[in-house]
């Protein structure tokens, strides 16, 4: 792939900005804590925004703001930051999430304690996940990976709810060692390269070039899998998710659903069909299967619960059965279904967690029994409610729409059968969305108990903003965001395709 | 061949002591009586049957002294015999060697491994 | 063959000159010591068995011989008879590396009055002493009876600690001879004209002090301390059994240790020597005879001085006597090890 | 060889060489001299002497690093690798001196031998690091076990430190018997005592030669702390004063592995599959046992200890690889384990002070309000035992996996991920504990200036030489050619 350097470390700034902003929230006192953070975040956004305008649409699939600092030579680890169309589109997520986390967190009730701690933590998470999108080196990839983990614990195991002890250490300990495996897997690549060509390297460009027999190309693989498998998650593999994200406060929900799980299907885009195309090739019909089979197992998971927050977290899961099912469908359809899934999901779990985050703080519960009919007093927050619901149904005009369509007409392509499973997939996720609109809105409960709830505003308003307008972006206008990775996706294919037909 | 007499000799002692110890049985009365082989104390029957129990440590203090030295003593001699060839050299390794071993004997003396008999006995109250 | 025999004979002659050494000459240094000891303190001493009771030993061994085998309840028998042959045979065997005089020719045959004359003589020395130590712990150890046990311990204390004395005390002549035979050392000493008491008066102080504390001599008796342990670990020995450990320790330990200071630091069979003189012999008129005689004398004049120390001298304390060795000996033996390696080089020339 | 001629080849030893050992010797017998001299101990001017002499040692080596030769006929051989080890030897020495003194004193346990016993086992522990010959081996190997009994029964009156001591004295005792009977059988195989000799040996007789160098390494493994081999480590590191525990963490497990470490390179053909097996069953055993019992352990001190016996397993595991990039990743890891040890110890050792302090597994909850910054450090020190990256532990546990992926050890590497999984059990238990539980008893010490800056160093160490790795790979990987070339 070919690299375009950068006259200006963008990158590594707005890596810098939100590190030197927790530098100074804990050197200053508490009261600045706050202002310190948002201005921070903020800045980091302006800056992604800004190397928006900087990107150049008509090479997507180069390498942007390309910036490289050798570590190890003598291993070839080096960290190299750069930007292609996908990991663009994933670097502006991240900002904006952040900083609707941030902006979420400042009017928090559940924020109460050990704030300069918290803020420091939020602050740090986005520089560690910029870091994660924008390596080009699997090392330091590993590394960014990895350091999430670490503030993750902090938010889920000090602010969050009863069982948050509980949550973090098993959020800690199945994200740990699945990626352990990540790491074989990475420093295996790494002699490979070693073994064909005399030298070690990490570097994703090189990485590409390795060429496996197919035994050793599947067991590579499945190290890889089994790391961001957990990380997505898929259904076998999901059982800490509800945990952490129910447990965790609502801003650690928001960036644990909206950019946490990308990472795992980032990488999952970016390595697993990057770097072993073959093998994708040859598994592609269990991968795929598989997909559905976690779309519809969390779909129905989904229904099941009772608590708000799990609810939101497993419909998560099934969002994210949809991203790999069509990624791994291996066309140009299937790739964009899954970018554009990504991307949207992380719009609307963010602000389905931040509802939930809402109806706590009036009503001090999870529980869906207690909030029946809660959303029918406070109009604002209604509107946004069903905004964000039908958004994550897949309705057209809604975020999540192109995901599923084009799921659909991607599967469509090998055969009807496929794309009608994919339908019966989408079919429940639009199930538990509805369920839900109806608990919070047609049902009733002890009306007179809930009429004093002040609506939504101020702060926690514009954090519902800054997701809501994006969302009607992404519904209404997809080809802004389409431009952005298409390029990217094109090459990638190409790559995959040439692999398949030359090796 | 040079060891040959010191082995006769030995050989010699040996029969020489077994005949010795086994003079008496040959020669002496046998009278037995029931208490005459009793172990030699102030005539009341033993307390404790076996002598074999413990004494002071610091006689095993002093074992592990000799071993020390003698050791050191087993490293000296080839050292002394060679002396007048080795030169200056061989002094200062034996210079450095003894005064290692000086300073050994320095510590147990200063630490009180010499004294040991007659500690004061503390008695915590 | 013929040689073989021959040699077989001389050596057969040579053990039964040291054996009568060590049974006749140890037993009569009985009636020695108490005829001494009896004048010391203005008493006649044996007078009845014999003239002035000459064969009061005889008497006595005979009485030894006629006594009932007894053997303590609770002991263990084979340590027990273990630990007489380990005093008997180690203490005889010293009397192997002792050179009585010169090498002479009888009937054509070269003979050197020296049993084996090998060069590591000093070192059997040491390890022969060491072994002392067992006969001394098994003997306390086997009879299981406390005052034996804690003789035992004492005199093992004793004999580990004037153990490494003699040893560094020996290093000294060893530097200025370059030898450990002892039949050298003295041919040594005669050849440099010097005995080494002369540039090791410290080291033969020294040496004097550990003989006495390895023989059980006053005022290192500590073990024996007739008044507080009745004879210590014999206590339990009876008869002949009991005879032997006295003979043992007293006489031909003495003797044999006496006999190596004699080696070492007076010369050996040399006459009076007087430094940067040479040997002046007053009994030249013995003719050959000479040096076995100067010999017999040098070591009837330290028995003699034991003795007389034996019967002045109070005794000391078992610390005491520990804590002598060990911060006033071996220090002192330390010191004259460098010394004598600095000085060496001048005896040398 | 007459003795003329055996005098004659006396040769004047290479003085430049040593000097490092010559004055951290010199510097012990110097305060044993004072020690002799003075009535009443000044300890404050003993440990300063220390400090100066290890410091001027640590000078030394840092000036001339590409010091190499060998001198007393082959016994001593100094070389990159073995400048980079007694390096840090010395450094974690004066690291660990810093929380002796208030440590004793808390305790009541001054002891004045404790100063030269110190810098003895430093000494010997410098030896085991340089040389190939199996004599020279064998006497720092006894120097540095008898001065690591003597240093662990140090506490005064404290049941477990005799215990732990008196079974570090029998087991090591057998290590040594061991060893020696190995390098018997390796003398019988190659008639000559130069381990290169040795390994490089064509002779008939390979059994023997297997044999020796398995017995040979099973008395390293004792010392290490390999499992089945270990059961004196977890009581001797526990009854040890804490840092004294830090001390055989980092510099103990230093000097045990250099030599194992240094006859990597020397493997050959004819037995490579014989170590690899024998070494990587012995690693994979000590992962999964050390990882496994620390899980269930309440105390403290106690967990560390079989989390060091884990980590030995780790380097282990990067043993059994016997080329360059196996070599270089156990260097890396042994430094960065011996970092991690000494800090997470010498944390205990500082929290021991507190009376109230019993080492307990809950005793750490609240410790983030008490006392913050211990707490952090604390932290990262556990997040670095662990493996989360940009640590020490981090980069080293990748350098096996690559090492291990190299050799394609599969099973090896997957045995050590099965164990790393488990070790995350109680070190994140033990980071939620002190971060996220609140305990009503505030525990408070009162730390010196030189604790503080020692334990920010190694703090700021475990993140910075992870952070930027070269500093330590650039050394290790030198070492580690220069050895393989040899």
């Amino acid at each position: 792939m070919e690299k375009l350097g950068a006259q200006f470390p963008l990158i590594s700034i707005s890596m810098l900005i939100p590190t030197l902003g927790s530098f100074f929230v804990v050197l200053l006192p508490e009261r600045f804590t706050k202002g310190i953070s948002l201005i921070s975040t903020g800045i980091t956004f302006l800056i992604s925004l800004y190397s928006l305008t900087l990107f150049d649409f008509s090479k997507g699939d180069v390498v942007q703001f390309y910036e490289h600092y050798p570590i190890i030579p003598e291993l070839g680890i080096s960290l190299s930051l750069g930007l292609d169309g996908l990991s663009m589109l994933m670097y502006l997520l991240t900002t904006l999430v952040s900083l609707v986390a941030v902006l979420w967190s400042v009017r928090d009730k559940q924020i109460n304690h050990r704030i300069k701690e918290y803020f420091l933590w939020f602050l740090l998470t986005e520089s560690f996940l910029i870091g994660v999108f924008a390596s080009w080196d699997l090392i330091v990839f590993y590394v960014f990976y990895e350091l999430t983990l670490v503030p993750m614990l902090f938010v889920i195991g000090i602010w969050g709810y009863k069982l948050r002890l509980y949550s973090a250490y098993k959020f800690f300990i199945y994200i740990f060692i699945s990626s352990l495996f990540l790491l074989l897997g990475t420093v295996s690549l790494a002699v490979q390269h070693y073994k064909l060509f005399g030298r070690f390297s990490f570097s994703y460009f090189d990485l590409m070039n390795n060429d496996y027999p197919l035994g050793l190309g599947i067991f590579l693989f499945m190290l890889f899998f089994i790391a961001f498998a957990v990380k997505t998650p898929i259904v076998p593999f999901h059982t800490w998710l509800p945990d952490a994200h129910g447990e965790a406060p609502t801003a650690g929900s928001i960036v644990l659903a909206a950019i946490l799980l990308k990472m795992g299907t980032y990488a999952l885009f970016r390595f697993n069909i990057g770097l072993f195309p073959k093998v994708v090739a040859f598994l592609m019909p269990i991968l795929v299967l598989w997909g559905i089979f976690s779309i519809m197992m969390a779909s129905w998971f989904t229904i099941s619960q009772k608590n708000l927050k799990r609810f939101v977290a497993y419909s998560s899961i099934s969002h994210m059965g949809f991203v790999v099912t069509s990624m791994f469908l291996l066309n140009l359809e299937g790739f964009r279904a899954s970018i554009m899934e990504m991307f949207a999901h992380g719009l609307t779990s963010a602000s389905l967690f931040m509802i939930a985050g809402f109806i706590y703080n009036r009503l001090h519960s999870f529980n869906m029994d207690a909030l029946k009919g809660s959303a029918k007093f406070m109009p604002l927050f209604a509107i946004i409610t069903v905004i964000t619901a039908y958004s994550s149904m897949g309705l057209p005009g809604g975020s999540s729409f192109w995901g599923k369509f084009l799921t659909v007409l991607s599967a469509r392509e090998y055969t009807t059968q496929l794309a009608l499973l994919v339908i019966a997939g989408a079919f429940f996720s639009v199930i538990y969305m509805l369920y839900l609109m109806k608990v919070l809105f047609l049902d009733t409960k002890e009306e007179s108990r809930l009429v004093h709830f002040a609506d939504i505003r101020g702060f926690k308003l514009s954090a519902f903003l800054l997701l809501v307008i994006p969302m009607f972006m992404v519904g209404l206008l997809p080809s802004l965001f389409f431009n952005i990775f298409d390029m990217s996706v094109k090459k990638l294919l190409l790559y995959v395709m040439h692999k398949l037909i030359g090796g | 061949m040079d060891y040959m007499g010191f082995l006769i000799f030995l050989g010699v002692m040996l029969v020489l002591s077994l005949l010795l110890i086994s003079l008496n049985s040959l020669l002496g009365p046998k009278t037995p009586e029931s208490m005459e082989d009793y172990p030699y104390e102030c005539g009341v029957p033993l307390y404790d049957l076996s002598a074999q129990s413990t004494f002071h440590q610091g006689y095993y203090l002093l074992g592990l002294l000799l071993l020390l030295f003698d050791i050191e003593a087993a490293f000296l001699f080839p050292w002394t015999v060679v002396y007048k060839h080795l030169g200056v050299f061989g002094f200062v390794e034996m210079f450095l060697f003894v005064f290692i071993l000086t300073y050994g004997l320095l510590y147990a003396w200063r630490r009180g491994a010499l004294d040991w008999q007659f500690e004061e006995e503390v008695f915590e109250r | 063959m013929e040689g073989l025999l021959s040699a077989l004979i001389i050596i057969g002659i040579k053990i039964l000159v040291i054996l009568a050494i060590v049974l006749g000459v140890g037993a009569y240094l009985t009636l020695v010591e108490r005829k001494v000891a009896a004048h010391i303190q203005r008493r006649p001493g044996p007078m009845v068995v014999g003239w002035h009771g000459l064969l009061q030993p005889l008497a006595d061994g005979l009485k030894l011989l006629t006594k009932e085998d007894l053997f303590p309840r609770y002991g263990n028998k084979f340590l027990y008879n273990l630990a007489i042959v380990m005093a008997l045979v180690p203490a005889s065997l010293v009397f192997a590396v002792v050179p009585f005089g010169p090498e002479f020719e009888v009937f054509g045959i070269r003979v050197k009055p020296i049993l084996t004359d090998v060069n590591v003589g000093l070192l059997l020395f040491f390890a022969l002493g060491s072994l002392a130590i067992y006969a001394i712990a098994l003997a306390g150890w086997a009879s299981n009876s406390k005052y034996a046990l804690i003789g035992s311990m004492r005199k093992a204390g004793i004999v580990i600690s004037y153990e490494v004395v003699i040893t560094f005390a020996l290093m000294g002549p060893i530097i200025l001879a370059q030898t450990l035979s002892t039949y050298s050392i003295v041919q040594q000493q005669i050849e440099q004209k010097l005995w080494y008491i002369w540039l090791q008066p410290v080291a033969f102080v020294v040496y004097m002090f550990a003989m006495l504390a390895e023989t059980g001599r006053v005022p290192f008796d500590i073990q024996e301390a007739e008044a507080e342990l009745v004879t210590g670990f014999t206590v339990e020995y009876g008869g002949m059994k009991f005879g032997l450990f006295p003979l043992v320790e007293w006489y031909v330990e003495t003797l044999s240790l006496s006999a190596i200071a004699v080696v070492v630091f007076l010369g050996g069979w040399s006459p009076i020597n007087i430094p940067f003189v040479g040997f002046i012999d007053p009994l030249f008129f013995l003719g050959p005879l000479s040096p076995f005689v100067w010999f017999v004398l040098k070591v009837s004049l330290l028995f003699l001085f034991v003795l007389w120390l034996h019967w002045t001298l109070p005794r000391y304390r078992i610390d005491q006597i520990t804590s002598t060795a060990w911060k006033v000996m071996l220090p002192l033996t330390l010191v004259n090890l460098v010394f004598t390696a600095i000085i060496a080089p001048v005896v040398w020339r | 060889m007459e003795l003329r001629d055996l005098i004659g080849s006396i040769e004047f030893p290479k003085m430049a060489l040593i000097i490092p050992e010559l004055i951290v010797l010199l510097t012990g017998f110097l305060i044993f001299t004072l020690d002799l001299i003075f009535k009443r101990a000044n300890y404050r001017l003993y440990t300063w002497i220390s400090v100066v002499g290890y410091f001027m040692a640590m000078l030394y080596i840092a000036f001339n690093p590409s010091l190499s030769g060998s001198t007393f006929y082959g016994l001593y051989v100094r070389d990159y690798f073995s400048s980079f080890l007694q390096f840090f030897m010395i450094l974690l020495t004066i690291f660990v001196l810093a929380f002796t003194y208030h440590y004793y004193k808390q305790k009541l346990s001054l002891y004045r031998e404790f100063y030269y016993i110190l810098s003895f086992a430093l000494v010997s522990a410098m030896f085991l690091a340089s040389s190939y010959n199996l004599i020279t081996l064998y006497v720092a190997l006894e120097g540095v076990s008898i001065s690591f009994y003597i240093l662990t029964a140090l506490l005064r009156g404290d049941f477990n430190a005799k215990e732990g001591a008196f079974k570090y004295l029998i087991l090591g005792g057998l290590s040594i018997a061991l060893a020696s009977y190995g390098a018997v059988f390796m003398y019988i195989y190659a008639g000559s005592l130069d381990l290169q000799k040795i390994l490089t040996y064509s002779g008939q007789n390979k059994d023997l030669l297997i044999l020796g160098l398995v017995f040979f390494l099973i008395g390293f493994a004792i010392k290490i702390g390999a499992v089945p081999f270990h059961f004196w480590l977890p009581d001797a590191y526990q009854g040890a004063p804490t840092p004294i525990t830090a001390y055989m963490a980092s510099v103990g497990k230093l000097a045990f592995f250099a030599p194992v470490v240094r006859i990597m390179p020397l493997v050959q053909e004819h037995f490579a599959y014989a170590w690899v097996i024998t070494v990587g069953i012995i690693s994979a055993m000590t992962m999964l046992y050390g990882n496994l019992v620390a899980l269930v352990q309440k105390d403290v001190k106690r967990l560390l200890a079989y989390s060091s016996i884990a980590h030995s397993g780790y380097i282990l595991a990067g043993i059994a690889v016997a080329k360059a990039i196996g070599l270089k990743a156990v260097l890396y890891f042994l430094v960065a384990y011996a970092l991690m040890g000494a800090g997470s110890f010498l944390l205990l050792a500082l929290l021991e002070r507190n009376p109230q302090w019993e080492n307990r597994m809950e005793e750490f909850s609240g410790l983030r309000f008490s006392m913050p910054w211990i707490a952090v450090s604390f932290m990262i020190f556990m997040f670095s035992l662990l493996g989360v990256p940009p640590s020490v532990g981090f980069v080293g546990k990748a350098l096996v996996f690559t090492a291990l992926s190299f050799d394609r050890l599969w099973w090896l590497a997957f045995v050590m991920i099965l164990s790393t999984g488990i070790s995350t059990g109680y070190y994140v238990r033990l980071v939620v504990l002190t971060f996220m539980k609140e305990s009503s008893k505030s525990i408070k010490v009162e730390s010196s200036f030189a604790e503080k800056v020692v334990i920010f160093v190694l703090t700021l160490s475990v993140v910075i030489l992870g952070a930027v790795p070269i500093i330590i790979w650039s050394f290790a990987s030198q070492s580690a050619d220069i050895l393989f070339k040899r």
